[in-house]
């Protein structure tokens, strides 16, 4: 199974892409535990993370091929 | 909500002039209208520690800033009697000068067309998916943070 | 207050567009400005009796006019921190449809210039001895009243 | 010694004229008799009065060539 990483604002500093892909990554807590120890500036950024473009609050179950988005608070306008 | 209904707000570049102006003129038909309220946002040349700020390039999630919008859309139009309510949102490069945001409401009074756009500004900056980065003329650059 | 210093706000006829348009861009130049705040009229073609609005005929006491509008302009800057504002009103016919009143307020920040503009909107219209004649299809008039 | 009159909005309806001329009035309550003599129907309809684009709140003294305004409520915008 697989798990498509959509990056924005400043976390594409730190993860130098726009999209990531993971493969055989169950939930959303196992996600970021993974993601953290890659890259490790990421626990120094607040962010939201949104599941087929669902904020969440709490870990969640992922299925093949969700997309998980990787959000700081919003700058437009 | 079918798909295909969702409007795109999002346009490549700035916002030109001109195209607010024949946005205004398109108005002219629908004589209900009293009033017209238009908000635009404009990139400031900032300088931050000597640095001054040339451009601010926007990215966005597309797919949840449109499905946002329309949620936004529904929560004014339920809220304010509007004739009608336009935005447009720029994507990539808009150097200072430019216009980023353009939100234009109409109705046959004005206090109504006044406060349905102030407060979907509000929303747009609060509440869409929208990122802006700030470049230097140094070639460094900041996250905007919005207030 | 010197009499030569004086704006003339008063423009024959409707307000077009383009003219709006041409406005939005002369600020572009001006990168200090972060938001701007227009407000525009537009005669509405209300029915009252079975009698349809065509037009409205605005006269001014002109002088008496741009001197309280030189007040009102002192007022908002005293009180908002403006880059700029610019006012136009029409005098003579203005058909349903068509734009009789523009004001513009530009500042750093968006909530200086969408209370500005708000202000000046009621001060215009409370303040400023303007009067309309809305002009009926059956050649009938009645004054037009502010709320 | 000569007062310019210069009437506006729907006042216009009753003098049916933008400017009148009177002679040798001397204050605003005298003309303002003399107007209500002329056209009764001006006492149907609230307005205010400005000297010199002054709006006047109680009987004022005239000049020669002073310019008296008679304001309806005003409806721009």
């Amino acid at each position: 199974m697989q798990t498509n990483i959509f990056i924005f604002g400043q976390l594409t500093d730190i993860i130098l892409k726009g999209e990531l892909t993971v493969n055989d990554i169950n939930d959303t807590d196992t996600l970021m535990e993974h993601l953290n120890k890659q890259y490790p500036a990421l626990a120094t950024i607040k962010y939201a993370i949104a599941v087929n473009k669902n904020i969440i609050t709490k870990n969640t179950i992922l299925q093949d091929t969700d997309a998980v988005a990787l959000m700081p608070p919003f700058s437009g306008g | 909500m079918s798909d295909k209904k969702i409007k795109n707000i999002f346009v490549q570049g700035a916002i030109a002039s001109s195209f607010i102006g024949d946005s205004i003129q398109k108005h002219q038909a629908k004589t209900n209208i009293g009033a017209h309220s238009i908000f635009l946002g404009q990139v400031r040349a900032d300088t931050i520690d000597d640095k001054k700020v040339t451009a601010i390039e926007y990215t966005t999630y597309e797919q949840l800033a449109l499905q946002k919008m329309e949620e936004l859309r529904e929560e004014i139009f339920s809220k304010y009697q509007l004739t009608c309510m336009h935005v447009y949102h720029s994507l990539g490069t808009v150097a200072a000068g430019e216009i980023c945001l353009f939100v234009f409401t109409s109705s046959a009074h004005r206090k109504i067309a006044i406060d349905a756009c102030e407060e979907m500004v509000e929303k747009i900056k609060n509440e869409l998916p929208v990122w802006g980065k700030e470049i230097f003329d140094n070639d460094t650059h900041q996250w905007k943070q919005n207030k």
